[in-house]
């Protein structure tokens, strides 16, 4: 059992080189090699689960792996699993064989395509697992590559750009947060330097640096640093911009990625790293996090009730349900952090739901105007000609509303019963985030499926065998973690019970 | 007695004239002797302080090699001038601005 | 004193044999009529020459440092070190100009052994201990330049750009000139070692002393193009055949760093009343270097104009190592050097054979590289990101370690800068992977020189790029241990 | 009987089967649907029938049942956090229980003759299933959290049921109008759940009844407001929400969009009825509040403005619907004036008779091809039995004596002037004048629709010829009899007027409201020590029952210390109002029945007089006081889309493209910045080279690259001078 991790993160890179010996003429053969791959994944990710123990606070001794790699600077390669990389783990394993299935019809240098994704995959599980910083940022770097590629070979019409913005947005964030990650190197000696357990627990109170030639606390600023880093990823409201273009542009299964998983690997280093190592600072800027949050709650919401573009409008809705998690870490009660992190997955889940079905209305009608420039509707009289393609994507739709009986309204409700105490204020307010939120999800499904069809809508095909295989595993999860939450939740409360526990010392 | 002050003002002038010379003139054979006299006045100072101040010949020593290495740069940049105005048929410095910084827009 | 001399030429092997190479190569472009057999003859002699060079250095790297012929020039570890990369560039750069149409094929042999001649300059200026060695490198290193950069004669940019360096080199070398005579009068020496004792023993700050170094700084500022004295490189980079602007991008500089690191460590090494003036120097040199490198190279249209720029960043970005030398700048320097040396090489070598199809190095030519040439692509897209500082790959780990090692040393608003820096270098790079790889190719041809040597060779400079950026700790280790002789 | 899994869980559970089963069958063998969903139903009306059974015959008001199991712990070392689920059953519970379940089975009985060969008419059964466990679950469950999440789903319903026929234009906006209208009042119901989360420390009912009875709300404050007002208030906005309150009552009347039969079970029976069940569920919490007054007032306005605008309605189910608008106000008003028990007597008797109401319409517009009432009349010949059950109901809305409405209605009206007497406050005087004056509407629009539907001569020859005539069928009017049988007074009051003139069932008299006990504060005490049960626990209370000699006439048992002379003259002064209401009630009928005769039979007076004398408020009423013009036109489509629009222009227009554009002076301004720096950097360059740092430092290099040799050497000496200047000084 002990070497799960390390079957997790190489099986997708063996799946890459098998494809790389495959002909690129042979496309299924190219494309059920892949499928093989991440469905092996995620199995493995099944077996971690079962093997998970609950009772168990912090990392999982049974799966740890630690080897040594650069001497010089103590840089283990050193894996690990908690309960907050857990799920998220489920997530990514799931979430990629499902992409593989929905990306079946990319015809465009298929093996390439097919390589990056399990290249991606293969870093995003680096970034859950790594527990030595070096790692960590190594995992954190090589993804932007496959995404770069992804975005600007596959995209849409302005995919270069939206491409390149990524990059660019992500690498800046991240390499200040190198600067951070090397500063915690040199005030830690021996062989814990780089391990980011061991820089745990608020060592570096009353610790100065002097940066521009003034005293700065060392803990406040590099948590802003780290924090940079983390929030361009989420992304909170100041850094989003890249969020629209990569999503708009990006072929169905990379948003689906970028939104399942990518985002969360921005809350996902707030909790393990900069909460942890910096809590003082965290607990002093709370305020600010939670604020930065609500406003991205609104912002969102209000930016995607504008949108024509639905999948412009989902994308700014997973910045305005982003918005919710950072509330719940800002809140640092034990239900606001479990609630964060079960956001984390239930957004996983339902937005990818939201990008994929978007992804096969794409593949018919090639177009995603809800009312097109000249002002003529896009789309209408979806619900009369395609049935199970409504069903579907009502669950989804009311699952990212937050309907209670499906995965979103759990999540926020534990959120805001995390945070009402403390910031009660940003929680009225972050409440009426909800309504916007059922405002333009509803504006939209009505504009696009009420009505009387049109011709071009007639022409359309309902989903097929392909398309609803892997739209129901998710539906499944939207519904079963909507009713009842705990298997995700027992396997999260232990961790997060001891990050609430070191947060509430410095409060 | 020749004072040490003496060779280095003589020095700085010699430096100074080298410098305006390599600025000012359009002709590039009159900049290259301009070097020169650069390439002189640090001659002249090793040998005054040598002189002078340190008693020993590295002074006269590094002077020497400067002299060599000077005859050697003019050669090649003799050389140099030639090809190019076998090109161009002008050795007139501003027509040595094809190179430049253009802005892509 | 002779015995002592003789005994000393043991340990001066490697430059002997560089020499010996220059001289045959001399003497067979005498000898042999000009035809295709004597080339690959040449090019067969000068590749055994440098690898027996490389063989002798790594047999000096067991010498412990000291001092010889009477302390003129140093053998220690760290110069040798600096040696092999350097000796490494060269042979890279063989291969080049075998490949490209800017050498004609009467001049590849002069190019060998201008290379070999510029090698040597190189060797001594890194392993020089004396400001007349110094001088001799220097000198030795720019005369054969200029004649290198003026090879292309039936391109009127190709000798414009030798007489700019021509002038810009005399005249910083007259500069560098007049301060080593200032320092030479005021501390009685033109060894290095009495006037570090003099430095040390000045105990208030001297005005005179300092600006004489800098006017001595001025000469190596300029081989190693940092921030003033950098308005030449892109010219004479443009203006030069390709495999000129690889080698001058690659030996001169890394030579240059050498003596720039040996200067500022061991005449400031230990704290005196001038350390802190003069690093604050160096300091101000490397952030100004790598912003304007950085941000000139944005928009470049001609590929090796932006690569010099983008070299200007590198070196800004090496200076920070040298200002850190004492604890980790020494091995991330010569790690910076040894990674660059493969970058520049694999972009180099692309550019030439661009420039080979369309005889323009402007980056529209590499639009569609990708799909044309695969490897090519590839190896070229890996160098980029890898120059961009991306793991997995070696430029990422060179630039952890320069910032790292700044980071150590509180040299906090340095390493932002760098990391800024950093962003906008990858913004040009991408420029570049992004027209490569995203748009069409204007021609489906292949490129006719484009043979599988080539394909050997390049994927023979990438596999170091990447293996360098995943196990860099035996590397890494054997460079931490470089010693430099302090006198 | 004992209380398990096996006999509570059924009654919530058989229709949620019956929906996942349907779910299934839908795609294989759509014609098993509707008698899926009627079994379901019908089964779990059985089950809440012994329910409702035990606890008539236990016949005690202390008898609760509150089980729980534990749905979320987040427990990890000292801070504990559960969130623990359950049932809650006690006397009102039951009675709903079993109202709730008793009109649902009619109504689904009646919807396979309805729906029948409709589009999509299985579907409309999935819905029904769904919606009745969720309601069923609401009725419940144990805890505000619970309550909010079945709540959500019956919303769900409703939106989907409304946009049932989503061909339609207006059924989208319809359905968007209505989740969109309750979804106020709902965030604001989640908001109330976590401020009193934030003081109890979890949100089921006993706990909240205990910590009032501790006065665990006291001196506790939200932005300057005592945390039960605020918290009150945050509940009572979702039960103006839900049941069409005014200021949010706009959605209602779109809401007839839907099939009739959902109108029936949905929007006049259940759903909205369980925002004033929520109400009455809080009522402690209103009154610790001090938000009776308002209460009161939003009642009675919603009461008679609703009225007044049925009266000039055309279409019959829109009459309907403001009536049930109306009626839900006279429930809320009863809420405010302290007349719980009557509140929650109206809402079950209200749910019988516009349950039947509706679905009579239904059989109208079904049978008739039209809903509108200038096209009918004289349709008593044609659909005999419709017409019947409709007249019994009609009686009872229109509170004629002898029949439910009359009992309860007048119980409000009664306390409602019982209260103004009392206090003698003008305060109170106003919430009851409008209900007397509702009181007088309601007949006289009712009288209205009955007369122009079924009486006169018919004004719409071939649409009267085409209907065919009405026959006894069991799935059709055989359940609006059956409703209409229940919409007599003694059912409920134990007597025919409800003024206790006949008693029966010698010792249980006025089981209704001895049943039915509001929880006043000195009530709440049973709670103090409240202990939640699990499902496996055997209750050995004793369920004998208590004799007569302990219950007092007014209102059930009298709690320890409680002083029963009061009590007596408390008893004497609500009968004397009570009467008095009774008499006056009685009185405003007839006169606005006599009125409707002499308008619509007789023909004294013409409607058009008053269009004419009173053309203004005529207008109002027919843009229904111009609400929807408020919130549509002004607040949304000025106001909110407006915002959205700009914002978005913002960030992708300014916020995003500043930087891209090449706009000289804003690039110089955001360079000037320096945080914005980087940024600029980024996005500029990312399209290719138009761009402020590019500009910037082009400059730059082209004025130092210039090209000119003389020129670098210049530099060069400049620079060597100032770096000397630098190392100096």
């Amino acid at each position: 059992m002990s070497g799960l991790l390390n079957w997790i993160l190489w099986t997708p890179v063996v799946g890459i080189l098998a494809i790389l010996c495959i002909p690129s003429k042979n496309k299924n053969a190219i494309r059920y090699a892949a499928l093989a791959t991440t469905a092996v994944t995620f199995v493995f990710t099944l077996l971690l689960y079962i093997n998970f123990d609950t009772s168990v606070a912090g990392m999982q001794p049974d799966f740890l792996v630690k080897v040594p790699w650069i001497g010089d600077f103590n840089i283990f390669y050193s894996l690990g699993v908690d309960g907050i990389s857990m799920p998220m783990t489920i997530l990514t394993g799931l979430l990629f064989f499902l992409c593989i299935l929905s990306s079946w019809t990319v015809d465009k240098s298929v093996k390439a395509y097919f390589a990056l994704l399990l290249m991606l995959e293969s870093t995003v599980f680096g970034v859950f697992f790594a527990l030595d910083f070096f790692l960590f940022y190594v995992y954190w770097e090589v993804m932007l590559l496959p995404m770069f590629f992804l975005i600007g070979i596959w995209g849409g019409e302005n995919r270069e750009y939206a491409a390149v913005k990524f990059f660019l947005y992500t690498f800046f964030g991240s390499i200040i947060m190198l600067i951070g990650i090397i500063a915690l190197y040199y005030s830690v000696d021996g062989v814990d330097a780089f391990n980011i357990l061991a820089h745990q627990g608020g060592k570096y109170i009353g610790k100065t640096v002097s940066i521009f030639g003034t005293e700065w606390a060392f803990n406040k600023i590099f948590f802003w640093a780290m924090f940079l880093g983390f929030a361009i990823k989420v992304p909170v409201f100041p850094f989003h911009t890249w969020l629209p273009h990569a999503h708009v542009q990006a072929p169905t299964a990379v948003s689906v990625i970028l939104a399942g998983v990518l985002l969360k690997m921005g809350t996902y280093g707030f909790l393990r790293i900069a909460f942890p190592i910096f809590p003082q600072a965290a607990v002093d800027y709370s305020t600010i996090i939670a604020v930065l949050g609500v406003i991205s709650v609104l912002y969102g919401a209000f930016c995607a009730m504008a949108q024509n573009d639905v999948k412009k409008l989902v994308a700014y809705s997973s910045v305005s349900h982003m918005g919710f998690v950072m509330m719940g870490m800002a809140a640092m009660t034990t239900q606001g952090m479990n609630g964060a992190v079960l956001q984390m997955f239930n957004h996983g889940t339902s937005t990818a739901m939201m990008f994929l079905m978007i992804g096969v209305i794409y593949e018919r009608s090639h177009h995603r105007w809800i009312v097109r420039p000249d002002g003529t509707k896009g789309y209408g009289g979806l619900a009369k000609h395609m049935p199970t393609y409504t069903v579907i994507f009502i669950i989804g739709m009311f699952a990212s509303l937050g309907l209670p009986g499906l995965s979103g309204f759990i999540s926020e409700a534990l959120i805001f019963l995390g945070i009402y105490e403390r910031f009660t204020t940003i929680t009225v307010i972050a409440v009426m985030g909800l309504l916007i939120g059922a405002a333009y999800l509803l504006w939209m499904y009505k504009r696009m499926f009420f009505g009387e069809p049109s011709e071009e809508v007639l022409s359309y095909s309902d989903m097929n065998i392909r398309e609803i295989a892997y739209m129901l595993p998710l539906c499944a999860a939207v519904i079963i973690f909507g009713i009842y939450p705990s298997p995700i939740l027992d396997i999260m409360r232990a961790s997060v019970g001891k990050l609430v526990e070191l947060m509430a010392q410095f409060q | 007695m020749v004072s040490l002050q003496a060779y280095l003002i003589v020095s700085l002038i010699l430096l100074i004239t080298g410098l305006v010379i390599m600025i000012s003139r359009k002709n590039i054979v009159a900049i290259l002797l301009g070097i020169e006299l650069i390439l002189n006045s640090a001659a002249l100072n090793f040998v005054a302080y040598s002189k002078y101040t340190t008693n020993n010949l590295d002074g006269h020593i590094f002077s020497l090699f400067i002299i060599v290495i000077a005859a050697a740069e003019a050669a090649v940049g003799l050389a140099i001038v030639i090809r190019f105005f076998q090109i161009k048929e002008t050795i007139h410095i501003d027509e040595v601005s094809e190179l430049r910084e253009e802005i892509a827009r | 004193m002779t015995t002592n001399l003789l005994a000393n030429l043991s340990f001066y092997i490697p430059e002997m044999i560089v020499i010996v190479t220059m001289m045959s190569l001399l003497f067979m472009e005498t000898a042999y009529a000009n035809n295709e057999r004597r080339r690959t003859f040449v090019y067969v002699t000068g590749v055994i020459g440098m690898l027996l060079c490389l063989f002798s250095l790594f047999k000096n790297l067991g010498v412990e440092a000291q001092g010889i012929f009477a302390n003129a020039v140093v053998v220690d570890s760290f110069s040798t070190m600096m040696k092999i990369t350097m000796v490494i560039g060269t042979l890279g750069t063989f291969y080049i100009s075998h490949k490209s149409i800017d050498i004609y094929d009467e001049l590849k042999s002069e190019y060998l052994i201008m290379a070999v001649g510029v090698l040597i300059g190189g060797m001594l200026l890194a392993s020089s201990n004396n400001m007349l060695t110094l001088y001799l490198g220097v000198e030795t290193l720019s005369i054969l330049s200029y004649v290198m950069t003026s090879l292309k004669r039936r391109d009127n940019l190709s000798s414009e750009a030798a007489i700019k360096y021509a002038l810009y080199g005399g005249v910083t070398a007259g500069i560098m000139l007049f301060g080593m005579s200032h320092l030479y009068g005021m501390f009685g020496s033109i060894q290095f070692g009495p006037i570090i004792e003099g430095i040390k023993g000045l105990e208030s700050f001297n005005v005179a002393a300092v600006i004489s170094l800098l006017l001595f700084f001025v000469g190596i500022g300029y081989k190693i193009a940092c921030f003033p004295f950098h308005m030449w490189s892109p010219d004479v980079y443009q203006g030069s055949p390709v495999p000129v602007t690889a080698f001058f991008s690659i030996v001169p500089k890394i030579a240059g760093i050498a003596v720039v690191a040996r200067v500022t460590y061991s005449f400031f090494g230990t704290e005196t009343v001038n350390t802190h003036i003069w690093n604050s120097l160096i300091a101000l040199i490397a952030a100004l270097t790598m912003t304007v490198g950085n941000l000139s190279a944005l928009n470049q249209k001609s590929v090796k104009r932006m690569l010099a720029f983008s070299s200007i960043g590198h070196v800004g970005l090496i200076l920070m190592g040298v200002l850190t030398f004492g604890n980790n700048g020494m091995s991330a320097i010569l790690f910076y050097t040894l990674i660059y040396t493969f970058m520049t090489l694999v972009a180099f070598f692309v550019t030439t054979m661009v420039v080979n199809r369309t005889g323009s190095d402007d980056a529209v030519y590499f639009r569609g590289l990708m799909k044309t040439h695969p490897i090519l692509g590839m190896s070229f897209l890996i160098a980029l990101f890898s120059l961009a500082g991306l793991p997995p790959f070696g430029g990422f780990v060179a630039k952890f370690n320069i910032i790292s090692s700044a980071v150590g040393n509180g040299l906090y608003t340095l390493s932002i800068v760098a990391a800024i820096n950093s962003v906008i270098s990858l913004v040009y790079y991408l420029k570049l992977a992004r027209s490569m790889v995203f748009d069409t190719a204007d021609s489906e041809e292949t490129i006719e020189s484009y043979s599988l040597a080539s394909r050997v060779y390049v994927i023979g400079m990438v596999i170091p790029i990447i293996f360098l950026g995943l196990f860099w700790n035996n590397i890494y280790h054997l460079y931490s241990s470089a010693k430099l002789y302090l006198n | 009987m004992n209380y398990t899994i096996s006999t509570i869980a059924p009654i919530f559970l058989l229709p949620f089967f019956a929906f996942v089963i349907n779910c299934v069958l839908i795609k294989k063998v759509p014609k098993f649907v509707p008698w899926v969903s009627v079994a379901g139903i019908v089964g779990s009306f059985f089950f809440a029938a012994a329910i409702f059974i035990d606890f008539f015959t236990v016949y005690n008001t202390d008898y609760y049942i509150h089980k729980v199991f534990n749905w979320i712990d987040l427990s990890h070392g000292d801070n504990i956090f559960k969130i623990d689920l359950g049932i809650f059953i006690d006397n009102m519970t039951a009675v709903m229980l079993l109202m709730v379940t008793g009109v649902a089975s009619l109504i689904h009985i009646f919807s396979t003759w309805y729906m029948k060969g409709d589009v999509r008419w299985e579907r409309f059964f999935v819905y029904l299933s769904l919606f009745t466990s969720a309601m069923l679950g609401l009725v419940l469950s144990d805890n505000l959290l619970s309550i909010f999440m079945f709540w959500e789903i019956m919303g769900f319903c409703s939106y989907s049921l409304i946009g049932f026929y989503f061909e339609k234009e207006e059924a989208g906006n319809a359905s968007i109008k209505a989740f969109m209208t309750t979804r106020v009042g709902d965030v604001f119901f989640l908001l109330g759940i976590l401020a009193i989360w934030a003081v109890v420390g979890s949100v089921d009912i006993p706990s909240i009844y205990a910590a009032i009875s501790n006065g665990a709300f006291e001196g506790k404050t939200v932005f300057g407001i005592a945390l039960a007002s605020f918290a009150g208030f945050c509940i009572f906005c979702g039960t103006i929400g839900k049941s069409a309150q005014f200021p949010l009552q706009v959605w209602l009347p779109d809401a007839m969009m839907g099939p009739t039969p959902c109108s029936a079970l949905i929007h006049a029976a259940t759903m909205v009825a369980a925002g004033v069940y929520l109400s009455l569920r809080m009522y402690p919490l209103m009154y610790v509040g001090e938000l009776n007054t308002l209460i009161a007032y939003i009642g009675g306005i919603t009461a008679f403005g609703a009225a007044t605008i049925a009266l000039i309605q055309k279409d019959l189910k829109a009459v309907l619907a403001y009536s049930t608008i109306s009626q839900l106000g006279y429930m809320v008003l009863g809420i405010g004036v302290g007349a719980y028990n009557a509140a929650f007597m109206h809402l079950v008797t209200h749910a019988i008779f516009k349950a039947c109401l509706f679905l009579s319409a239904g059989s109208v517009i079904h049978s008739y091809h039209d809903k509108y009432m200038p096209e009918m009349g004289g349709l008593k010949n044609k659909l005999p039995y419709t017409c019947i059950a409709m007249w019994c109901c009609t009686l009872a809305i229109a509170g004629v004596p002898v029949f439910s409405g009359f009992v309860s209605k007048d119980r409000i009206l009664g306390d409602a002037l019982y209260l103004f007497l009392q206090t003698g406050e003008g305060v109170y005087a106003i919430p009851t004048i409008l209900g007397f004056v509702g009181a007088f509407l309601t007949p006289f629009y009712m009288f209205r629709m009955m007369f122009l539907t079924f009486h006169g001569k018919n004004r719409n020859k071939d649409k009267y010829d085409h209907c065919h005539k009405e026959h006894l069928t069991w799935n059709q009017n055989v359940p609006l009899l059956i409703l209409s049988v229940f919409t007599l007074g003694f059912f409920f009051s134990g007597s025919l007027t409800g003024q206790g003139i006949i008693s029966f069932a010698k010792e249980k008299k006025e089981w209704f409201k001895v049943l039915i006990e509001p929880p006043v504060q000195q009530r709440l005490e049973k709670f103090s020590n409240v202990t939640s049960q699990p499902f496996s626990f055997e209750d050995t209370r004793d369920m004998s029952v208590i004799p007569k000699s302990q219950y007092l006439k007014q209102s059930g048992f009298a709690g320890p210390g409680y002083d029963t002379s009061a009590e007596e003259e408390y008893y004497d002064e609500v009968h004397h109002a009570h009467v008095l209401g009774a008499v006056a009630s009685v009185i405003i009928v007839a006169l606005s029945v006599l009125l409707a005769f002499a308008m619509y039979i007789f023909g004294f007076i013409s409607p058009s007089f008053f269009y004419d004398k009173l053309s203004f408020w005529v207008k109002a009423l027919k843009n229904k006081y111009y609400m929807d013009w408020l919130y549509i036109d002004v607040l949304i489509k000025k106001g909110l889309l407006k915002l959205n629009n700009l914002l978005s222009w913002f960030d992708s227009g300014i916020y995003d493209r500043y930087a891209i554009d090449g706009w000289a002076f804003i690039n110089r301004q955001v360079f000037k910045a320096s945080h914005w720096f980087d940024r600029v950097i980024v996005d500029s360059v990312a399209v290719d080279g138009t761009a402020v740092g590019t500009e910037i430092f082009s400059l730059v290099t082209k004025s130092i690259q210039s090209g000119y040799i003389q020129k670098y050497i210049i530099v060069l000496i400049g620079a060597i001078v100032a770096l000397s200047m630098f190392l100096g000084f």
